[in-house]
């Protein structure tokens, strides 16, 4: 069989998995939901401090949210000896490994991209940034998963690996939260994002292709 | 794979034989450790007597003979981990994966020097501890990589696995930090304006210059020195059990050395 | 007999774990047909060495050819097929969407799955949830994915764990039938092996 | 210039000189701490061996 369709075999049983399961689609999108409702309950109702600082709290959030998320990543198919076959397939084991990735995105990072526009009219973003705000979530979380991939890949066998997770994942996370942060903070003003989405795409093609070598080299290093 | 010719590749593995390294670098250490000592005074004598003060920053900008020399070691040494963690994971030499764990705690050390003696000159020049400023946000982030690194190798109980999962997180870590170098640069230019860049280029005049050289020598013998002494400890604790440590410890002689 | 040509070879192989040597120089040769079985009691090294030979963890020393390359070949993988402690399948999947998996991850093998399920007398489970199944029947799932897949040489890590008489009977009548097609089968067991007309070798680790 | 002026460091004395204290209390310490850890280590093993073979 061929290589396209162990991809999407594998694609496919991760997202029915997700759906009989159904708390991992659920619980990343509330822990968005209840970050953001907490920042106007710490810093007051001021509308315009909130609108200033909106598209950081929601890209801070989305960051933590998608972080919250990646253990679920490969730590079922860790305990139950499913990546062991996964990776004992004669398939490369990187192009499989980004079908898991791909599955875990659609799972975890689009629900987000589906309840952002209505918190950021919560935070009283103005109209045209929410276009924006949309793109650089879509373009930035998958990034985020490819990249938090290669840190769970890393920790997956170890029993406090959550910790260490935060500390692998999140500095790597940084040139995402700049440019995706600051292309919706320029929408907010008004000012052209060419460049930032621009950035951000190069980003995830680099992400794209390189991401799944270490992930992959990094379960096999769990594996023993 | 095989990159190298085979001759080359077994002087190479002949070197990196662990008794041979372990009493090599024995010998070697007091020679380094003079030279060392030796940069570091001409190195402090011409930084911080000779030099006049600076026309501006006055006698301030004498942090420069430490703080930058640091901060040019602390991403030397995650490059240099980095390559050394690559040459581990393709041939399986284990002392490069030795010398690239034992470099992450010396690399740690200078960006944290870089970090303090920055916040500690900003201080009289701008008068806050901490700015966020660019070199000193990357130089804070850079921090994280390093902590992340250690925290790998600390939580992984299989040594050797421990220094494969250290190779793959640094090459990771290398291939992205010129784009979080970029983006942090980038970020800072918008949101205040090409500000304080005096810490960057200070007017420097040939007098000055000359003792932050050899200030920076003097840290890259300092890094072979300090990796090569927590090399030497690894290698002892990976290989407790093998032959040529127990005739080692058995000999009085080296007990003391 | 004829010992027949190697196809699986180990040489040298040294595995330290926790500065303890679990073995040294250990060397085998298994041919078309022929079983290895591994004794020794707990610790000795059993899974290590059948994780080291799927390639999960790396010998401290020596070689492992398949074919005369080395594991590490994609070859290697496309001809093997692993039952560990852990079955590797999902509860939360069917029985089918389960071996649809194992299919697409590897090649069409001897079985289609309904005749492969028939033969660990699964037939008609197809569509129930593997969470509602024993672990005998578990362990039976395992069975069919080995029948399934086209793979020759089988690593098996107790496979006789939680399975009864029958199952055992059933379990050795499949490795049998592999050995007669020419298919190599390395295990670890406690449970003596009885397996007629197969040429099958022990190695006891201390 | 006389020590007491050199030691002032133009006003400075505080920031140049605690930026080289920590610095080279941290270097200082990246050699010493594996020097000694190596060396007990090493009185560990010798012990060990002596009880192995009296």
């Amino acid at each position: 069989m061929s290589l396209t369709h162990a991809f999407f075999a594998i694609l496919r049983r991760d997202l029915i998995l997700a759906v009989r399961r159904r708390s991992e689609i659920a619980n990343p999108l509330l822990f968005f939901i209840l970050v953001i409702t907490l920042f106007p309950l710490g810093i007051g109702a001021r509308p315009q401090l909130l609108q200033a600082i909106a598209p950081g709290i929601i890209w801070v959030s989305a960051l933590l949210a998608a972080m919250l998320s990646l253990d679920s990543l490969f730590r079922s198919d860790f305990d139950d000896g499913s990546l062991e076959q996964i990776l004992l397939s004669p398939h490369p084991v990187s192009i499989l490994i980004l079908g898991k990735i791909v599955a875990h995105w659609l799972v975890t990072g689009l629900p987000l991209l589906l309840i952002a526009p209505l918190l950021a009219v919560f935070l009283g973003m103005p109209q045209p940034a929410i276009g924006v705000l949309l793109l650089s979530l879509l373009l930035g979380t998958p990034v985020l998963s490819l990249i938090g991939a290669i840190g769970v890949a890393l920790t997956v066998g170890l029993r406090r690996g959550g910790m260490i997770l935060s500390l692998l994942v999140l500095p790597l996370y940084v040139p995402v939260l700049i440019f995706a942060g600051n292309a919706v903070e320029m929408a907010s003003n008004g000012l052209p994002v060419t460049a930032q989405i621009n950035i951000l795409i190069a980003i995830l093609l680099l992400s794209l292709v390189l991401a799944p070598w270490p992930t992959a080299a990094a379960l096999k290093m769990s594996m023993n | 794979m095989k990159f190298i010719p085979d001759p080359i590749g077994r002087f190479c593995h002949r070197m990196a034989s662990p008794p041979h390294f372990y009493a090599l670098s024995g010998k070697l250490l007091p020679w380094l450790t003079g030279i060392f000592l030796i940069l570091l005074a001409c190195g402090l004598y011409g930084g911080l007597y000779l030099a006049p003060p600076d026309y501006q920053q006055g006698d301030s900008y004498r942090i420069i003979y430490i703080h930058v020399p640091s901060a040019w070691m602390s991403l030397f040494i995650y490059i240099v981990m980095a390559i050394t963690g690559a040459i581990g994971l393709i041939w399986r030499i284990k002392l490069a994966e030795i010398v690239a764990i034992s470099s992450a705690s010396v690399g740690a050390s200078f960006t944290f020097i870089a970090l303090v003696t920055g916040s500690l000159w900003g201080k009289p020049m701008w008068g806050t501890w901490w700015v966020w400023d660019a070199r000193l946000t990357s130089e804070l982030i850079l921090l994280f990589l390093y902590l992340g690194v250690i925290g790998l190798y600390n939580a992984i109980d299989d040594k050797r696995t421990a220094s494969k999962a250290v190779a793959i997180l640094a090459l990771v870590g290398v291939v992205n930090i010129p784009i979080i170098h970029y983006s942090v640069e980038w970020w800072n230019t918008l949101h205040q304006g090409p500000t304080v860049t005096k810490m960057d280029k200070p007017s420097i005049h040939v007098s000055m210059l000359i003792p932050l050289l050899l200030m920076a020598i003097a840290f890259k013998f300092y890094y072979v020195i300090a990796m090569l002494q927590r090399a030497r400890l690894e290698l002892l604790q990976r290989e407790r059990t093998a032959a040529w440590v127990k005739k080692l410890v058995s000999e009085p002689s080296n007990s003391s050395s | 007999m004829m010992p027949p040509s190697p196809l699986l070879q180990v040489e040298g192989l040294s595995c330290i774990r926790d500065d303890r040597e679990l073995f040294c120089e250990l060397a085998f040769q298994l041919g078309a047909g022929q079983v290895l079985l591994l004794e020794g009691k707990n610790g000795s090294g059993k899974t290590s060495l059948l994780r080291i030979l799927c390639g999960f963890r790396e010998p401290d020393a020596g070689h492992i050819r398949w074919c005369g390359n080395p594991i590490s070949d994609s070859q290697y993988y496309a001809d093997m097929a692993y039952v560990g402690h852990l079955d590797g399948i999902k509860k939360e999947l069917t029985v089918l969407e389960n071996l649809n998996l194992a299919l697409a991850l590897g090649q069409h093998g001897q079985y289609a799955i309904p005749e492969a399920l028939t033969r660990v007398q699964l037939a008609g489970y197809q569509q129930v949830l593997v969470q509602a199944l024993s672990a005998g029947q578990k362990r039976r799932m395992s069975l069919a994915r080995l029948l399934v897949t086209k793979n020759r040489l089988w690593i098996l890590d107790e496979p006789f764990t939680s399975l009864d008489k029958q199952g055992i009977k059933l379990t050795e009548t499949l490795m049998t039938e592999h050995c007669s097609r020419g298919g190599l089968i390395v295990l670890t067991s406690h449970h003596d092996l009885n397996l007629t007309d197969v040429d099958v070798q022990r190695i006891h680790l201390s | 210039m006389n020590l007491q002026e050199f030691l002032a460091m133009g006003g400075y004395a505080f920031y140049v000189w605690v930026s080289y204290g920590i610095c080279f209390a941290v270097l200082l310490a990246n050699i010493v701490l594996p020097v000694m850890q190596r060396k007990q280590l090493i009185r560990q093993l010798a012990e060990k061996q002596q009880r192995q073979q009296p």
